[in-house]
């Protein structure tokens, strides 16, 4: 069994380097096929793997493929470690990744660099799985940084487009920003523990004593590492402030935001974290920081999407807020529920994402929703998709993203502390904004009527592309079932006590119950009147409103702050470059001294006079010196 | 009684004045010539003083060899001067100075 | 007894006595139509035949001759066969340049071979008078070398400078030489090398050993006696620049050997403090005055201001007698300039005179060949390795290091950078413009060939140093 | 013939080239020999390389022969593994920069290759001389064919770039001779070992360091002296450019680690908080200086400067290593992390050199401002470009994250402060890389260009040749540290002893 690990990420590589290199004579629509294939056999594979570590309890495959580095007291090497937490993850990659490959096979068709497109998503997804299945945190960053790269080169795909171009730039320097903090904890855990590996971490977590490690400004090394590598993870899964890059993400072709920017890449730091829970158990700092930063960037990020018109957009904003859910579950080591919603919103986003992309194509890539309306009768099966992608990210009862919420709103309501309690608030504040604007896509997108030209030709995709939809709209569904799977993910995680949890029907009923419910019908109501039925509230008018929607509509000036910034490294740089380098170090000393020293020597050549006189004066006067001083000397 | 010493002295002085002579005189490169001489000769009455005091003759034959050279030289050195004024008509000091930096 | 004695040294002398027949019989065929154009020939033949001679009776241990006035050893011989050879590689370049220029009469080979002749007898020199004998006949024949293109203004004007000063010197000199005479009341350079070691230093010993030094100083171009150097490089034809920047520096350097061997006064802290701020002095004036230059020859001129203040500082390190630092130094040095100079002399042509660096311009496209010889032989006055003048620079700084003086050794290397500075303005004049200039010479094979003779020999002494290193350490230790 | 393989190694490239130079022939003709000699000197090393016995950590092919006994000056070679493995990081990039070079037309064909053939074989001789005079003969004798390269086949401000390089590494060298004069007049031996041996008072040790620091700081460069780099490499030919980055800043790094830090470690120590200091600014400074080039060259120049930060961060950390975990494992790694950060650094700055070169014929510019959109005209170029822009901002994967990582790693255990500012080149680096890519490789096209001709066949290999070796060095990088590792141990217990 544990042999096929290494076809998975093997197989991957392969179909990358063969699409990537292929000659022109292989004609695009083969090399999509072979692409797609190598991923669905990877698919497969892993599944494979997923059913074996469930045939039996608490198995774990860990070894290493080779030999990275050894130096010294320093092995690190190239290998995986797979339990049940990394088994799912790597399903969930797959399988997305394979029927986004599908999919792209229609999106892209018209596209010349087809080929390349197909060789950076096999990569991507080779760098993904690297990242899941490493067993030591170097491994963990080569994948984390080569998932960045890839989603650079995606983001920048059309590279002709000026958006374009600056949006990748934007993403992998903010992702560079997050790196280096993250690299910082990686060699903090290093330092702490003398190894990169997970299981020499763990196994010595109890042996070190943390205390006598040394404090930095009052909080403990622990914290501090925990707190890098989550800054790491803050950038990966757009995080305040760091998720400036996310929407701007969306300049690339649709199926890589479904793929890279909602369903996997992004999850990479709820993955990381989730990975290294036993070190970040050890946090209480870290941890309330952690919880705060997902609350608030549900909250406040999803409040953007109310105000966004482009589709892509809104749903990038969403994306962010989710990510916001699970960063918020993390804060309170519920690892696993995290983990849940990560899995449930992999598919329902991606569903979404792949709809949106299939309404961009029939309206032949307008995306502005103003100018959308009354689709559901053209595009009858997006229609139906989109729509249970929308009911998944509400949290409408039975779908999985109910699920997955509640089952996160319950825990943080249980974890009775005062910030969590806080957290809970925002969250529930979040989850009817995310109704509104859930639904306000769906109502200006496919109700009403029509809002620009020609609606006749406008026709749903080939199956190539509905067939996706389709596929996702089933997994979205039915995936919430498995609830118990992950409830008790028990390896190297801290599973939550299952004080709430007794019974899938005693859930549903309790779900129900909750006060997310209310948030839900309060949330649609709202969402109706406004963008369905035009009724216009008379509170929308008065100033209070409109000034915090003017804020939320500035998006706080994140952006304005990077540009901000970076303008002002910009101008030091260039400053130190004419002024300090070329100016005082090279003008002034290297080439100084030697200008001075060459024009003494000028002054002295004008200055001798060539007069006969002269020359024996001086001869005769440095003999009078000598003299003197000798005498001077020797008296 | 004049001792050793004066003449030593002397000759000392000699040597001082013919030096002065040499950059104090800014006119004629003839006056050159002649300190030029002046001071070998200063030379030379070393050599005979100390041959005298120490009853040694070989310092009076060196003074020989100088007067002779000393002939010699002004001879080449008249020469010199003749050629420079052949070229340009004046043999002033102060207008030598071609050559310098 | 005697006549045996006389004869004995007569046999010994016997290529000095050649020289100088023969320069009397190039001065007479000089006067004569038919046999003016063999001057050279003769010149020529008569130095080979003086070195064939003296090879023939090499002088292993020491002799003296003419009752103890001559001294005949290894040591001049070793420096006599440097000599000879410059001497040859000068007259056979400057050939061409000399019947050009209308000066290949002559009184000019037969004042040249006088010169030479004065050389060699201050080199053998044992006795104060034939010394002064000697340098008299070397200067005067000079003087007149220098003068003798009557129709240049400069050098006649060099002429007088040249003239008036060395005469000053050979006065400060001679000045010496009479308190010396006082003092020990001896003529014989040994006796009066003795009479240290005898008594302790009296003052007034060590005040006319500073004179004869000032004078050494002053023929070497020390700073600050170095005037003249530039003016009678400029001033006088290329072959007599040749002649004195290289033949006289030996002569002057046997001089102080003999005046300081095993003579304990070197290690007088007055005397050798002196040696060492002259030679320091030296150093940073000539590399500060060559860095403005825009003439070649005063360029070089500095340069060798600068390379004398090293051969002082050779001189202040040679303690207990190891003057083979020194040594090593001058000859290195004077065969280096007599190759530099050379090969300006073989590029000026009848109707152009190569006097500013910038005629230089593009050199490497026109002959990369005798930019490669200049930029080697220059290379080696500035010190860089591949180059018989790294050893040279490399056995100074050793030795002051070895004598702890740091400080001193950081000054000297910084100035030997200063120094590389002007150097490296030829070479990039030579292969980096572009455009070249069409008046220089490059034609003459044989030329070549003999210019070539010195930069092979360079390269060849640094990639095998050692035998020239044991000979002169033995002989001068 | 094996046991002296180090001097054929030397001589085969010299004599070939000075041949070369009295020779001159069509242009084929001059190619195929100039590729072939360059080829069987890249054989010798190959062989030189599996021959070599690395477990064994004394020197190993010693040729040892009285050269000036009179002055104890030997003609005295020999390699362990760090030598070995720059000898074959020069063989190999002469190798390509020979076939580079074919692709070309230059004026005075011969000499340009002739030079290059000496300078390859000098370099050999740098990193195989076990005598200090040697060393300082070769190392000297390195800056005159590279002072012509600069000087004759440069740009249009290459005489001021090629004096200033000469005169300034010049001035650091004759320092390191005073250094070394100092170390035989005391223990009256050239010989690096016994240098190894020699003990020497603490304020010696200072003064010793600091002359022969300053020689390598200038040569590799550290901060302060850094500004000779980029005149020298905007002036330069592309093959000069490509020698200068890849070889000669080695030298330099090569002479902290064979003569610097073993030799004189207490001087080191006593100074090193100064010394990983100037690193950090080069890190950080340097870099930041590089984001606001406008040259291409000058930018990769500066990007060199500041990698090269890393190598004497690696080189000076050692000290305060020790300090904290009294072990030498964590020494072991820092210089290892330092060599990997020189190999790797060669191969990138080399590939990046070779691209901007190849621009550079055919826009006939190097501003980056008037470049634009080059992927549109040449896309294998651009790709090229773009990975090895992504190389030089240390992307794991390539050889660049090998060496900052464990330089960052050991940093971090000196002091956390240093792992910080140390880090920021994870930002910067990828700031200038990938901005530059962005106004050059990506965009519309500026200037269209009649017919552009795309990577020709040799050089699509040598980058691809290149971009291989970067990959593999990546992802494989255990041979090499096994291969370093007995030697570095044994300097580091060497160190160990005397500090």
């Amino acid at each position: 069994m544990e042999s096929l690990i290494l076809f998975i990420p093997f197989l991957l590589l392969l179909s990358s380097i063969v699409i990537g290199l292929s000659p022109i004579s292989l004609n695009n629509f083969y090399s999509g096929i072979i692409g797609t294939l190598l991923v669905f056999v990877s698919l497969v594979l892993s599944i494979i793997i997923l059913l074996d570590i469930y045939s039996a309890e608490e198995i774990i495959y860990y070894d290493d493929f080779y030999k990275w580095i050894s130096v010294g007291d320093l092995n690190i090497g190239m290998g995986y470690l797979i339990d049940k937490f990394s088994a799912i993850m790597l399903v969930v990659v797959l399988s997305i990744s394979s029927i986004v490959h599908l999919y792209s096979i229609g999106y892209m068709k018209e596209e010349t660099d087809f080929k390349r497109f197909f060789s950076y998503i096999a990569l991507f997804t080779f760098s993904m799985i690297l990242l899941v299945i490493s067993n030591n945190l170097v491994q963990l960053f080569i994948g984390w940084e080569g998932v960045g790269l890839v989603s650079y080169l995606l983001i920048g795909f059309f590279y002709k487009k000026q958006s374009a171009i600056k949006a990748n730039l934007k993403a992998f320097l903010v992702n560079r920003i997050g790196d280096m903090f993250f690299i910082l904890g990686i060699v903090m855990v290093y330092a702490a523990f003398d190894s990169f590996d997970y299981k020499t971490i763990f196994l010595n977590l109890n042996k070190i004593d943390l205390e006598n490690l040394e404090i930095y400004f009052g909080l403990s090394y622990i914290d501090f590492s925990c707190l890098f590598l989550f800054i790491g993870a803050m950038a990966k899964s757009a995080q305040i402030p760091l998720h400036v890059w996310l929407p701007d993400s969306m300049e690339g072709p649709t199926p890589i935001s479904a793929l890279i920017h909602a369903a996997t890449m992004v999850t990479a730091g709820i993955f990381m974290v989730g990975r290294l829970s036993p070190l970040y158990v050890l946090t209480e700092f870290t941890a309330d920081f952690i919880l705060l930063v997902g609350a608030s960037t549900a909250l406040f990020i999803g409040a953007i999407a109310i105000f966004e018109n482009d589709i892509k957009k809104v749903i990038a904003y969403s994306t962010i807020s989710q990510l916001g859910y699970m960063v918020a579950a993390l804060g309170i080591n519920a690892y696993t529920v995290s983990f849940f919603h990560l899995y449930t919103h992999a598919f329902f986003k991606a569903l979404l994402f792949l709809c949106a992309g299939s309404i961009i194509m029939s309206l032949h890539h307008n995306q502005d929703i103003r100018k959308m309306g009354g689709l559901k009768s053209k595009l009858p099966i997006t229609y139906v998709s989109f729509m249970i992608g929308t009911l998944c990210i509400i949290g409408f009862p039975l779908t999985s993203g109910f699920f997955s919420k509640d089952l996160l709103l319950e825990v943080m309501l249980y974890e009775n502390s005062s910030i969590s309690f806080v957290a809970y608030l925002m969250l529930l504040l979040a989850a009817l904004v995310t109704t509104i604007y859930s639904l306000r896509l769906l109502f200006l997108v496919f109700y009403n009527k029509y809002r620009d030209k020609d609606f006749e030709n406008i026709r749903e995709q080939s199956k190539i592309i509905t067939l996706p939809l389709i596929i996702l709209s089933v997994l979205s569904i039915i995936s919430g079932y498995l609830i118990k799977v992950f409830i008790d993910l028990p390896i190297f995680m801290f599973g939550v006590s299952d004080i709430h949890y007794n019974g899938i029907i005693t859930f549903i009923e309790h779900g129900i119950l909750s006060p997310a419910t209310l948030a839900l019908v309060l949330g649609f109501y709202i969402a109706k009147k406004i963008y369905k039925d035009k009724i216009s509230f008379n509170f929308i008018e008065n100033n209070l409103f409109n000034k915090i929607s003017l804020i939320i509509k500035s998006k706080y000036k994140f952006d304005e702050f990077f540009i901000l910034v970076s303008d002002f490294m910009k101008s030091i740089s260039f400053k130190m470059s004419k002024n300090f380098d070329l100016g005082l170090i090279d003008g002034w000393v290297v080439n100084g001294f030697p200008k001075k020293i060459n024009s003494l020597a000028v002054l002295f050549k004008r200055k001798s006079s060539g007069y006969l006189y002269h020359y024996a004066f001086s001869i005769v006067f440095s003999l009078v010196i000598i003299f003197g001083i000798i005498l001077a000397r020797v008296i | 009684m004049i001792t050793m010493t004066h003449y030593l002295v002397f000759s000392a002085l000699l040597f001082c004045i013919s030096i002065a002579g040499i950059f104090i005189n800014r006119k004629n490169i003839l006056l050159l010539l002649m300190s030029i001489e002046l001071m070998l000769l200063s030379v030379n009455t070393n050599f005979i003083v100390f041959s005298h005091f120490s009853n040694d003759i070989s310092g009076q034959v060196f003074v020989f060899f100088i007067l002779a050279v000393a002939a010699a030289e002004s001879a080449i050195g008249l020469a010199i001067i003749v050629s420079l004024y052949r070229i340009r008509n004046s043999i002033e000091i102060n207008l030598i100075n071609k050559l310098k930096g | 007894m005697i006549i045996e004695n006389t004869l004995n040294s007569l046999m010994n002398f016997i290529p000095e006595i050649i020289l100088f027949i023969m320069s009397m019989i190039v001065l007479l065929a000089g006067t004569f139509r038919f046999s003016t154009k063999y001057v050279f020939h003769i010149t020529l033949l008569s130095v080979v035949t003086a070195l064939l001679l003296s090879f023939q009776n090499y002088a292993v241990n020491a002799s003296l001759l003419f009752n103890s006035s001559i001294i005949k050893s290894n040591v001049t011989d070793f420096f006599k066969y440097v000599c000879y050879f410059i001497f040859l590689v000068q007259i056979l370049i400057s050939r061409n340049y000399l019947v050009d220029k209308k000066l290949a009469s002559g009184e000019f080979y037969s004042l040249l071979l006088f010169a030479l002749l004065g050389c060699f007898v201050i080199i053998s020199s044992n006795n104060l008078i034939v010394l002064f004998l000697g340098i008299e006949l070397s200067s005067l024949s000079l003087y007149s070398l220098i003068a003798l293109n009557r129709s240049s203004i400069i050098s006649s004007e060099a002429a007088i400078k040249y003239f008036v000063l060395s005469t000053i010197a050979s006065g400060i000199i001679l000045f010496g030489f009479s308190y010396l005479y006082g003092i020990t009341g001896s003529l014989s350079i040994e006796d009066i090398a003795k009479h240290q070691n005898l008594n302790e230093s009296s003052n007034l010993y060590l005040f006319s050993y500073i004179l004869v030094f000032i004078g050494v100083a002053f023929k070497f171009a020390v700073a600050p006696f170095h005037m003249w150097l530039p003016d009678v490089y400029e001033g006088s034809p290329l072959p007599v620049t040749n002649f004195i920047a290289s033949i006289p520096k030996i002569a002057f350097f046997v001089l102080a050997y003999r005046f300081l061997e095993d003579n304990p006064i070197i290690n007088n802290d007055n005397f050798s403090k002196l040696l060492l701020l002259l030679g320091m002095f030296s150093i940073l004036a000539g590399n500060l005055f060559a860095l403005a230059q825009k003439k070649i020859m005063r360029m070089l001129a500095y340069s060798g201001v600068a390379n004398a203040g090293f051969i002082f500082l050779g001189i202040f390190l040679a303690v207990n007698n190891n003057f083979s630092i020194a040594a090593f130094y001058v000859v290195s040095y004077s065969i280096t300039i007599v190759s530099a100079i050379s090969i300006i002399t073989f590029m000026s042509s009848k109707k152009f005179d190569l006097v500013y660096i910038n005629d230089l311009k593009g050199l490497s496209n026109r002959s990369g060949y005798i930019a490669i010889l200049l930029m080697i032989t220059l290379l080696s006055t500035a010190g860089i390795p591949l180059t018989i003048g790294f050893y040279a620079k490399y056995l100074i700084l050793d030795a002051m290091i070895d004598r702890g003086l740091i400080i001193a050794t950081v000054i000297v290397v910084l100035m030997t950078v200063i120094g590389l500075y002007y150097y490296l303005r030829v070479i990039w004049f030579m292969f980096f413009e572009r455009g070249s200039n069409s008046l220089i010479n490059t034609i003459g094979k044989f030329n070549l060939f003999v210019l070539s003779l010195i930069p092979t020999s360079i390269i060849l002494i640094f990639l095998f140093p050692d035998y020239i290193f044991k000979y002169v350490f033995e002989i001068l230790t | 013939m094996i046991e002296n393989i180090l001097s054929l190694l030397i001589w085969i490239p010299i004599i070939s080239g000075l041949f070369l130079l009295f020779f001159n022939k069509k242009i084929y003709i001059l190619n195929t020999y100039n590729i072939f000699i360059n080829f069987i000197v890249f054989i010798l090393s190959i062989f030189l390389l599996l021959s070599f016995n690395e477990s064994n950590a004394a020197f190993q092919f010693v040729e040892k022969i009285e050269w000036i006994p009179s002055i104890n000056i030997f003609y005295h070679l020999g390699v362990d593994a760090i030598s070995v493995l720059l000898i074959l990081l020069n063989t190999i990039i002469f190798l390509i920069v020979s076939f580079y070079n074919s692709t070309l037309i230059v004026k005075k064909t011969n000499q340009y290759y002739a030079s290059f053939l000496i300078a390859n074989g000098l370099t050999i001789g740098v990193f195989s001389a076990l005598d200090a005079i040697l060393f300082y003969i070769f190392f000297e004798a390195l800056l005159i064919p590279m002072f012509l390269i600069i000087g004759i086949w440069g740009g249009a401000n290459r005489i001021y770039a090629s004096i200033k390089f000469f005169l300034y590494t010049f001035l650091g060298s004759i320092l390191l001779l005073v250094a070394f004069l100092y170390i035989n007049s005391s223990i009256s031996s050239f010989s690096v070992i016994s240098f190894y041996e020699s003990d020497f008072s603490l304020i010696e040790q200072e003064w010793l360091f600091i002359a022969m620091a300053i020689a390598f700081a200038i040569k590799i460069p550290m901060f302060p002296f850094h500004t000779w780099l980029p005149d020298a490499h905007v002036e330069a030919p592309t093959s000069g450019s490509v020698v200068l980055a890849a070889i000669l800043l080695k030298v330099g790094a090569y002479g902290f680690i064979r003569f610097v830090i073993p030799v004189v470690p207490m001087g080191a120590q006593s100074l090193d908080v100064f010394f990983i200091t100037l690193s950090l600014i080069a890190i950080v400074y340097v870099g930041l200086v590089a984001i606001a080039q406008n040259d291409m060259k000058k930018l990769i120049a500066y990007s060199s400067i500041s990698h090269m930060g890393f190598v004497t961060l690696g080189f000076f950390v050692i000290f305060q290593l020790f300090d904290n975990t009294q072990s030498g494992s964590d020494m072991i790694i820092s210089l290892s992390g330092s060599m990997y950060q020189i190999i790797s650094h060669g191969f990138v700055s080399a590939a990046l050199f070779m691209c901007v070169g190849s621009i550079y014929d055919r826009y006939k510019t190097k501003k980056i401002s008037d470049l634009s959109g080059l992927l549109n005209q040449m896309p294998v170029y651009s790709w090229f470009f773009v990975f090895f822009a992504l190389a030089n901002c240390g992307l794991p994967g390539t050889s660049s994250f090998v060496g900052e990582l464990l330089v960052i790693m050991s940093s971090f255990k000196a002091n956390y402060i240093y792992a910080f500012f140390a880090s920021t080149t994870l930002i910067i680096s990828a700031v200038y890389s990938l901005w530059l890519v962005k106004r050059v490789v990506y965009g519309e096209v500026k200037i269209t260009l009649e017919e552009c001709i795309d990577a020709n066949l040799i050089e699509k290999i040598l980058l691809f040749v290149l971009a291989i070796l970067v990959l593999i060095l990546g992802f494989y990088p255990d041979y090499i540290m096994n291969f370093m590792n007995a030697t570095l141990e044994n300097m580091t217990n060497n160190i160990i002893l005397k500090i």
